[in-house]
């Protein structure tokens, strides 16, 4: 029953970074381990899920201790799924930091950091143990601060303050609640967690600490009104670290409320009011800001913002199929989002800006790689059979079976504000002939890079864009792996056994 | 009176009651420097509460903490002064 | 002692909370650090206080006895603490190095990055 | 040198069998192997090291000098407690024969421990401490007190 | 009939690896794709005459039923065939339209992938995969309404396309869901049989709506139509392909094709009937005031379009019949008036109707095609418009009550329509030349043989509709109507009623034409009017909407981290209230609780009085002086409930951070009271609240029993299993130890952060 | 008879703190407050650790207690040192009753170089 | 701070607390203390000399930069975890000698976890402190 591979994908993070600080002057030798090091990382993760798909769900008790004594790690699909994504996501931004991260962040520790970040994302996705889960949301926290203000720049400064701010409350918050879910059950292992909160038999106070769950998680997941954070710092850091960010930071906390409000909460009529209605404003407000921003990276951080409402649409309806139509948009957002970010780097390393007002005539300029740019873009869309398609049509599907038309009407407009945001996006930059921009004296342009660096940047967003393609067209695999997700959360029955052996 | 109740009912009161005295220097201050001052007093004093706690509980263990009270408290006051001489070069 | 450790939680909370909501960086900061006490001695209090018998299993036994203080929290505790203290460490130097880039602990002078649209 | 260091070594020793509390040969040994090996970490600063083997008579120093410290203490409590100050507060300039670092550093300390003085500081040239003193009837009588109090005695054991 | 949809994406892939490779200068060629296609789908027409019907079905996502389900009908046919035709033609007339150009490639690529989304379209049986090529043709025509991508124009008129037909776009797609939900089937050949089920429904007025919308933004019904003159930027090719032949028509198809499973309902009938009234009348008379010759046209295809609306909405099979053959009728005539735009465009640089004349004596031929359509377009015989405008109004005569009304309507549109014509084709060709084009020569072949080609078609089917009656018009109305239609397409239908309707809206037609002068003082005087439309109404919309975009965004992410604060916690406050005040009965259970001593309470004091301070210093050092004393005094509650290593830990980690806030704060500005009273008041209630409520929640949550199991575990087994004696060390080193790990990775991180943050200065590095 | 012996050091341990604190309270000036507190506290305290040596009364316990008090002897008047001199540059002013300050002005402002500077006393004596 | 008083304390105190540090470490296993407040005592020893002599004095004593500690207390915490991984058992699977050692006690890996956390302590608050001190 006890696998011990389960934890590989966390350890052997741990482990790169650590050779990696021990390499901590040799900046290409440092390159070269985390991009190896990211590689052998897929590879571990995605025999992971083999293993997962093929054999059930996989509990490690770590240290040995029969659970719920020690801490457990659990593998079932959904957390098998998100480590495979979170090591491609990786990957991709190792290759693309190669590529785009100047020298002076790389001696001061980025890539160890970036792995760090990485592992913590891995154990926070597999961890089966609720004061686990915070302290890998802590190691998230305080690797993304420390990657946020790498090098310090005025607005990187601003930013992280506000992200951090909002993020350490969220902590609290989440603490707060990890320690009234153990004055009531005594326990933290959250299988047991499952068993003992349903026994519990004041339901009020149990709704009560499912509301600071809500909130905490709710807060890292930035969805409305908790979201204040996301907007002030991601388009703040280089691209690659905006990349990782807006690809799985706020997805491990979507993430989390998925997995605590299927397995220790089942939310009652008010929660799913309440979370729907968050839902709602989620996507009015991602797609509302969006709208009016200039700034492309701006642009995709609140597209962040009103994609992380289709997923908790997800929640909200509370039904096998919007739950699994919550997995498989964020299984398409993780890759596309890392890739906008990336795109966006690379667009700033041609041009020098990310304002759209000042952009253009990229499209004339470099037409096989707008071409390339359109996937994750149009993916973004959701111009169907591309990977954004799926999920809503998921969410949809379960919307319509709940006969919750006002929440299509919000996922119609999330979906609409974010076409034409991107069409916008599409006739501003790539369109519309750009003006001739001053160059500045302190951006290396991509045409000075050496070859390696330039294939480094454009060979990791060709690497996500074939990945999102799949997705898309590849649909049906994804779509099973979601559903099976799904029923495995709505009835979290074998997941329980797998930890207790109950 | 066994010495028990002598160190709860006598020497813990005093022992908290010149805590109280001493915060009220902490207080009333006026300059940072008698903060500081009686911020160290305070550690010293709790180190004696902690002695006697740990006879009164009968715990050894507790000792330790009032030797690690003894070495770090001293820091902080360290910090303190380093502080004063530094801002007042400064300015 | 208990309600007077809860009145003292509620304080910690209300004070970390009020200090975050203040214009100085430096506020803020502290009170982050006070709202993490508050959740520190909330978990402390949840898991049900005991005086004087700290988990520490005699020389002569081999288990702990009838009555011990319950030393997960305390695990759980000592694990936020450290980490806090990491956070902190880091934010605290983000004072140091906001005032030199942007000359000022007034938060709201740091609005930058979402002004721009 | 090495005899310094073998002394200072030992004297290590010593202080981990009385924190440790475990008196024994094996723990004792530990203690030397520790204490050599943090010795050796932080031995770079050579010139500091000779001063360890003066250990054990700083300690019998320190038992001697505990009468001192009760004495003035209860002088001071007496005007702590009495509504009155009786005191003449004041900082003066005490010339030093005390040389070495350890010897102003001893003495200092010394004072301070005292209560109603305290050493405030030591002149960059090491010529005179200065000193904060709750009964300064007579500077010169005050100083002669130092003087062949606290810094004969001390030089006595030191030298 | 995989190969024929997926080949259009495959070549759109290819075509420009291809193109370039190849140094031809023509790029004919290209026609072959859509030529081969056609021909496949002709070759097999008389199977569907025989059979009714072709079904091929391809899994692709089979879990949730989204499969390449191709289902070829005679409404699907009749749509394959113009596309296929059409497009044909409008690939050859690019090649010599836009010779040179130095996106040509891109250009076909475009078209052909919109070709295949139309192919797939039509084809599809499956409800998802009908959206997706819906989808398709939206984003495409985007791409081909945006090919001048250098114009602001083009790229504001694309955006708005895309908005229009996108937004309808998502509501096809609830709609399909909901009908798959309600049916529990994907396959729309498969749902008629449950008509009455979907109508008994209470999602079927939703179902509707969706569709609905769906429908009328893509075939530009009122009140969207604005998008389709704007999409009259695009180069004329695709104008005549999307704007006029295809795609404007999906929106019919996808009404024609759910006739029989939504359909004969008064929820269906009642509102295609008024919005396609309104919209062709509306559209005809806009048609009126246009000069340029793209907005003439762009109008009156929206006025037939919503001919075709209205005639579904009628959904008597004579209305049904008249809107299959109006479709063909009106494809043919559209697009070579289109083409022909295109070619006078090309060559004389203007499409102002004002300054064109007499353009036959340089270009007969086109002039011929334009004639032959602008006859088709008037309804006058012996073209085949003459046949479908007599179709329209033998249904809407046989309209019952309604029948003279409805009839008017349809003659105000036809006249107005005609007007529209006869602006379209004849004018430009007939008077004088003018000096400035005296110099103009016919083009190439490959331009005006497809206005001809369709020009002459025009008129063929006029004189022989029984080449399409069996073949084509009968699978197409049999399945709108479910039943074998008995009908004979003649030209000549006698001396009747129609006939006379028919005269009158010619000769009115013909009249207006020539008493009605198209100028710019005119079109001024209808753009007065401008204000009320539905597009500066939208505008307006949407400008209020930007203006409510940007007021929310700012309202919310204002730049201020207190009110970020004070949002979230306020919602927090109210979540908490709520939930406590709602679902518990508060009470406190003080049995069990330790007795206070007086060394406690001193500390709690101290530890109270020391957090008031923190807050209300006005030196920083002194707050965080007070904020040392809050934690020692922490450390000792610790201590007195047994607690040493926390006790321990605390202090010590207190000590450090009063050290670095020390070391930090030397330097900074004036500690300055910022906020003013109010602002202090409002946060204090703020703060309190949640304090309070945090601290009610714990004395609730005191009062529950909790199982000791795990901590028993613990003790029982620390020394035993772990080895250890002090229980805390051992779960922190050995039980929970992971967290340990990850604990100390977290300082790592931070202090690499802190030697970052301080010592990495960008500025005075290298370039990034 | 230890009964008597602890309850005899704690008492005098206490009555020491005790003092102390009353000191810090009531002492007019700063470099007054330290020189009360800082010793009586330090003596004070290792009258309550020999108590509680006496208490355990272990080998272990005694010399652990020796080690706090050494440590405490080591530090405490340094600390005092540390801060008077420290508070003597920010200009904590002197109790107004205060007899005569030698330091006055012996500190350079910039560099806080103490100068041993006879000169001046010198002077002050003529 | 150039002060002789302070100078000459902090050399005694540095070996002491250093000693000291140890011992809290080695006993966490079984009475108060640990790997962390051990490595706190450690680092503060080299914090009160470096208050005392300046950051570059006390960098010179210290054979090498502090923050290599960092990544060799890693190794070591996760070696300690990952040494059960040879013998069949799971991460974190506590391994422990046949026989006690004197002074010590057990010996297992959760010591050399520890001590993998006491080294990492010390290299964070000696990196922190150093750092932020030298900007000053
Ligand atoms: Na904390
Ligand atoms: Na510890």
């Amino acid at each position: 029953m006890s696998n011990p591979y389960i934890v590989l994908p966390v350890i052997f993070q741990l482990f790169v970074a650590v050779v990696l600080m021990f390499s901590w002057n040799r900046k290409n030798l440092q390159k070269l381990i985390s991009v190896i090091g990211s590689l052998i990382a897929l590879l571990i993760s995605l025999l992971l899920l083999l293993k997962v798909n093929q054999d059930g769900i996989q509990a490690m008790q770590a240290g040995g201790w029969v659970a719920p004594f020690g801490i457990t790690f659990v593998a079932d699909t959904f957390s098998a799924l998100l480590v495979l994504l979170t090591a491609i996501a990786g990957l991709a931004v190792s290759v693309f930091s190669v590529g785009s991260i100047r020298n002076a962040r790389i001696k001061f520790g980025y890539f160890p950091i970036l792995h760090l970040l990485i592992m913590g994302l891995s154990g926070a996705f597999l961890t089966g143990d609720i004061f686990n889960l915070y302290v890998w949301f802590e190691i998230i926290i305080i690797s993304s601060f420390v990657l946020l203000t790498i090098g310090g720049e005025k607005a990187q400064i601003e930013g992280a303050i506000k992200y951090v701010t909002m993020n350490l409350l969220a902590s609290v918050i989440f603490l707060t609640a990890i320690a009234i879910l153990y004055g009531l059950t005594g326990s933290l292992n959250m299988a047991d967690l499952s068993i003992q909160v349903a026994a519990v038999e004041n339901r009020g106070l149990v709704n009560v600490t499912a509301i600071l769950f809500l909130i905490g998680f709710g807060i890292k997941s930035a969805v409305f009104p908790l979201y204040f954070w996301l907007p002030a710092s991601y388009h703040t850091p280089p691209p690659a670290i905006s990349a990782i960010f807006g690809g799985l930071l706020t997805k491990v906390g979507v993430y989390a409320l998925l997995r605590v409000f299927t397995l220790i909460f089942i939310p009652d009529e008010f929660l799913t009011w309440v979370i729907s209605i968050m839902a709602m404003l989620t996507i009015l407000t991602g797609g509302l800001g969006a709208l009016i921003q200039n700034n492309m990276r701006k642009v995709f951080s609140y597209l962040i913002i009103c994609h992380i409402g289709f997923m908790l649409a997800g929640l909200g309806i509370y039904s096998a199929i919007a739950i699994a139509g919550a997995v498989f948009y964020l299984v398409h957002d993780i890759m596309v989002k890392t890739n906008l970010f990336m795109v966006s780097g690379l667009i700033f390393k041609f041009k020098g800006t990310y304002s759209m007002r000042l952009l253009g005539g990229f499209y004339k300029e470099q037409p096989l790689l707008s071409l390339l740019m359109a996937i994750p873009l149009f993916s973004l869309v959701g111009i169907p059979p591309l990977s954004g398609f799926w999920g809503k049509l998921l969410l949809i599907k379960g919307a319509i079976a709940s006969s919750n038309i006002l929440m299509i009407a919000f996922i119609i407009l999330g979906s609409f504000l974010t076409l034409f945001i991107i069409a916008k996006l599409w006739a501003a930059v790539f369109w519309k002939d750009g003006a001739e921009l001053p160059r500045k004296k302190h951006i290396k342009y991509f045409e000075e890079l050496k070859p390696l660096k330039k294939k480094a940047m454009i060979g990791s967003i060709a690497f996500l864009s074939v990945i999102s393609l799949g997705i898309g067209f590849g649909a049906e695999w994804i779509m099973r792996l979601s559903m099976t997700i799904a029923e495995n959360l709505m009835d979290p029955t074998p997941y329980i056994q797998a930890v207790l052996g109950i | 009176m066994s010495v028990y109740d002598y160190l709860y009912y006598v020497i813990l009161p005093v022992l908290a009651g010149s805590t109280l005295l001493i915060f009220i220097r902490f207080i009333i201050g006026p300059t940072l420097s008698d903060r500081v001052v009686s911020l160290d007093l305070l550690l010293t004093t709790g180190i004696g509460i902690i002695t006697i706690y740990s006879i009164h509980t009968d715990q050894p263990a507790f000792l330790d903490i009032a030797m690690i009270m003894a070495l770090i408290a001293f820091l902080g006051t360290v910090a303190f002064s380093y502080y004063l001489e530094k801002r007042e070069k400064n300015e | 002692m208990e309600i007077l450790l809860v009145i003292i939680i509620g304080l910690l909370y209300a004070a970390g909370i009020y200090m975050m909501l203040r214009r100085s960086l430096v506020k803020l900061i502290i009170g982050l650090i006070l709202l993490g006490n508050g959740a520190n001695l909330l978990i402390f209090l949840l898991g049900k206080i005991v005086k004087g018998e700290p988990p520490i299993i005699a020389d002569t036994e081999k288990m702990l006895g009838e009555i011990y203080a319950d030393p997960v929290p305390q695990a759980l505790i000592l694990t936020a603490i450290v980490i806090s203290f990491g956070l902190q460490a880091f934010a605290i130097i983000l004072i140091k190095r906001a005032y030199k880039v942007v000359k000022t602990d007034d938060l709201d002078e740091m609005n930058a990055t979402d002004e721009d649209l | 040198m090495i005899k310094t260091r073998f002394l200072s070594n030992l004297l290590l020793s010593f202080i981990w069998l009385a924190v440790t509390g475990t008196f024994s040969f094996v723990n004792f040994v530990f203690g030397f192997i520790l204490s050599f090996f943090l010795m050796w970490l932080i031995s770079k600063e050579r010139e500091e090291n000779k001063y360890f083997y003066r250990g054990p008579k700083l300690i019998a120093f320190v038992f001697f000098f505990l009468y001192e410290l009760i004495k003035a203490n209860l002088q001071v409590a007496y005007d702590v407690v009495t509504p009155s100050f009786y005191m003449k507060p004041g900082i003066i300039q005490i010339p030093l024969t005390a040389k070495t670092d350890l010897e102003i550093t001893l003495l200092a300390n010394l004072i301070s421990l005292t209560p109603g003085t305290l050493s405030l500081d030591v002149s960059d040239d090491r010529e005179v401490l200065y000193v904060h003193a709750m009964y300064v009837h007579d500077r010169e009588e005050f100083i002669a007190d130092i003087k062949n109090g606290f810094e004969r005695k001390l030089l006595e054991i030191l030298r | 009939m995989l190969i024929a949809v997926t080949s259009g994406f495959v070549f759109a892939l290819v075509i420009p690896l291809i193109m370039g490779r190849l140094k031809s200068k023509s790029t004919l060629w290209a026609a072959l794709l859509p030529l081969s296609i056609f021909v496949f789908f002709l070759s097999i027409l008389p199977e569907i005459q025989d059979n009714g019907h072709i079904r091929v079905s391809y899994q692709w996502v089979p879990s949730i039923g989204v499969n390449l389900d191709f289902y070829l009908d005679g409404l699907s046919m009749l749509f394959v065939l113009l596309i296929s035709g059409i497009g044909t033609l409008v690939f050859i007339y690019t090649s010599a339209y836009l010779k040179g150009h130095h996106f040509l490639d891109r250009f076909y690529a475009y078209l052909s992938m919109f070709m295949a989304s139309m192919l797939g379209l039509v084809l599809s049986d499956n409800i998802y995969t009908l959206f997706i090529f819906w989808e398709l043709t939206s984003i495409s025509s985007f791409f081909l309404i945006g090919f001048n991508n250098d114009s602001e124009a083009s790229r504001k008129s694309a955006l708005t396309a895309l908005a229009i037909t996108g937004i309808g776009g998502l509501f096809l797609l609830a709609a399909m869901v909901g009908l798959g939900h309600v049916t529990q089937l994907n396959q729309i050949s498969a749902m008629s049989s449950l008509s009455e089920v979907i109508q008994g429904n209470n999602l079927y007025g939703w179902i509707l709506l969706f569709l609905f919308l769906a429908a009328f933004t893509k075939s530009a019904q009122f009140p969207f139509h604005f998008w389709l003159p704007g999409a009259m930027k695009a180069p004329t090719p695709v104008s005549t392909y999307l704007h006029s032949a295809t795609m404007v028509k999906a929106g019919i198809y996808l009404l024609a094709r759910f006739t029989p499973v939504l359909g004969n309902h008064e929820w269906w009938n009642g509102p295609l009937i008024i919005v396609g009234a309104i919209t062709m009348v509306y559209a005809a008379i806009h048609a009126l005031f246009r000069l340029d010759l793209k907005g003439i046209l762009a109008y009156s295809t929206i006025s037939a379009l919503g001919i075709l609306v209205f005639l579904i909405g009628l959904g008597s099979s004579a209305a049904l019949l008249a809107a299959a053959i109006f479709i063909l009728v009106h494809a043919l005539y559209k697009a070579t008036l289109f083409l022909v735009t295109g070619i006078i465009d090309h060559e004389t640089g203007t499409r102002d109707v004002s300054q064109l004349r007499g353009l036959n004596k340089v270009m007969l031929p086109v002039g011929i095609a334009a004639l032959l359509a602008a006859i088709s377009n008037a309804g006058i015989p012996p073209s085949f418009g003459f046949v479908g405008k007599d179709l329209i109004y033998a249904a809407t005569l046989g309209m019952g009550d309604l029948a003279w009304p409805l009839t008017i309507l349809a003659i105000i549109t036809n006249v107005a329509l005609l007007f529209a014509g006869f602006l379209a084709g004849i004018k430009p060709f007939f008077g004088k030349l003018p000096e400035r084009f005296q110099n103009l020569h016919l083009p190439g072949p490959a331009m005006y043989a497809p206005p001809l080609l369709l020009g002459i078609l025009c008129i063929l089917f006029g004189l022989a509709p029984f080449l399409l009656e069996i073949s084509l018009i009968h699978p197409v109305v049999a399945g709108l109507t479910g039943t074998d239609p008995d009908f004979h397409l003649q030209l000549w239908h006698g001396f009747n009623l129609i006939l006379l309707l028919s005269v009158i809206t010619i000769g009115s037609g013909t009249a207006l034409y020539f008493i009605l002068k198209p100028s710019e003082n005119l079109l001024s005087k209808v753009n007065a009017f401008e204000g009320i439309s539905p597009e500066s109404i939208v505008r307006l919309i949407s400008r209020g909407f930007a203006k409510f975009s940007s007021g929310w965004t700012r309202f919310f992410q204002n730049g201020y981290l207190r009110y970020y604060l004070i949002t979230i916690l306020g919602f927090i406050s109210l979540m908490l209230a709520y939930r406590l005040f709602t679902g518990i009965t508060l009470y406190v259970d003080t049995s069990t609780m330790t007795t206070v001593t007086f060394y406690e309470a001193v500390v709690l004091i101290i530890m109270a009085v020391a957090i008031f301070f923190t807050v209300f210093s006005k030196s920083r050092l002194v707050a965080v002086a007070s904020m040392g004393v809050v934690g020692y005094s922490f450390c000792l509650i610790f201590l007195f409930y047994s607690a040493p290593d926390l006790a321990m830990t605390q202090f010590s980690i207190d000590t450090l951070t009063v050290i670095l806030f020390v070391l930090v704060l030397y330097n900074l500005p004036k500690y300055l009271k910022l906020s003013d009273t109010r602002d202090r008041i409002r946060d204090g209630l703020l703060s309190l609240a949640f304090g309070t409520l945090i601290s009610i929640l714990t004395l609730e949550v005191m009062n529950e029993t909790v199982s000791k199991e795990t901590s028993q575990y613990y003790a029982e087994n620390a020394y035993i299993l772990g080895k250890g004696k002090n229980v805390v060390n051992v779960i922190l080193v050995d039980f929970r130890g992971f967290d340990t790990m990850v604990e100390i990775t977290v300082l790592a991180i931070a202090a690499i952060g802190v030697f970052g943050l301080l010592k990495l200065h960008l500025r005075s590095t290298e370039k990034e | 008879m230890n009964d008597y012996l602890i309850m005899g050091l704690s008492t005098l341990g206490a009555v020491f703190i005790l003092l102390a604190a009353v000191g810090v309270v009531r002492m007019p000036d700063l470099y007054l407050r330290i020189s009360v507190t800082t010793k009586a506290a330090t003596l004070g305290i290792g009258l309550l650790l020999l108590a509680a040596g006496i208490y355990f009364n272990e080998f272990g316990i005694y010399s652990r207690v020796m080690a706090i008090i050494l440590f405490m002897l080591l530090t405490a008047p340094v600390g005092a040192h540390m801060i008077g001199r420290a508070s003597y540059f920010t200009g904590v002013k002197l109790w107004s009753g205060s007899k005569l300050d030698d330091l006055k002005g012996k500190y350079h402002p910039k560099s806080h170089e103490l100068s041993s500077d006879n000169d001046q006393k010198k002077d002050e004596n003529k | 701070m150039k002060t002789i008083i302070f100078k000459t304390a902090s050399a005694y105190l540095l070996p002491l607390l250093l000693l000291f540090s140890v011992f809290i470490l080695l006993r966490g296993h079984y009475l108060p203390g640990g790997g962390f407040v051990g490595g706190l005592m450690a680092a503060i020893a080299f914090v009160i000399h470096s208050f005392a002599n300046g950051i570059d004095k006390t960098k010179n004593i210290i054979k090498f930069h502090p923050g290599f500690l960092m990544p060799v207390g890693l190794l070591l915490a996760l070696t300690a975890g990952s040494l059960p991984l040879a013998f069949g058992d799971t991460f974190m699977t506590g391994l422990w000698m046949k026989q006690s050692v004197p002074v010590i006690g057990s010996v297992g890996t959760a010591l050399f976890f520890d001590t993998g956390v006491y080294l990492v302590v010390i290299g964070v608050t000696l990196t922190i402190i150093f750092t932020i001190s030298e900007g000053l």
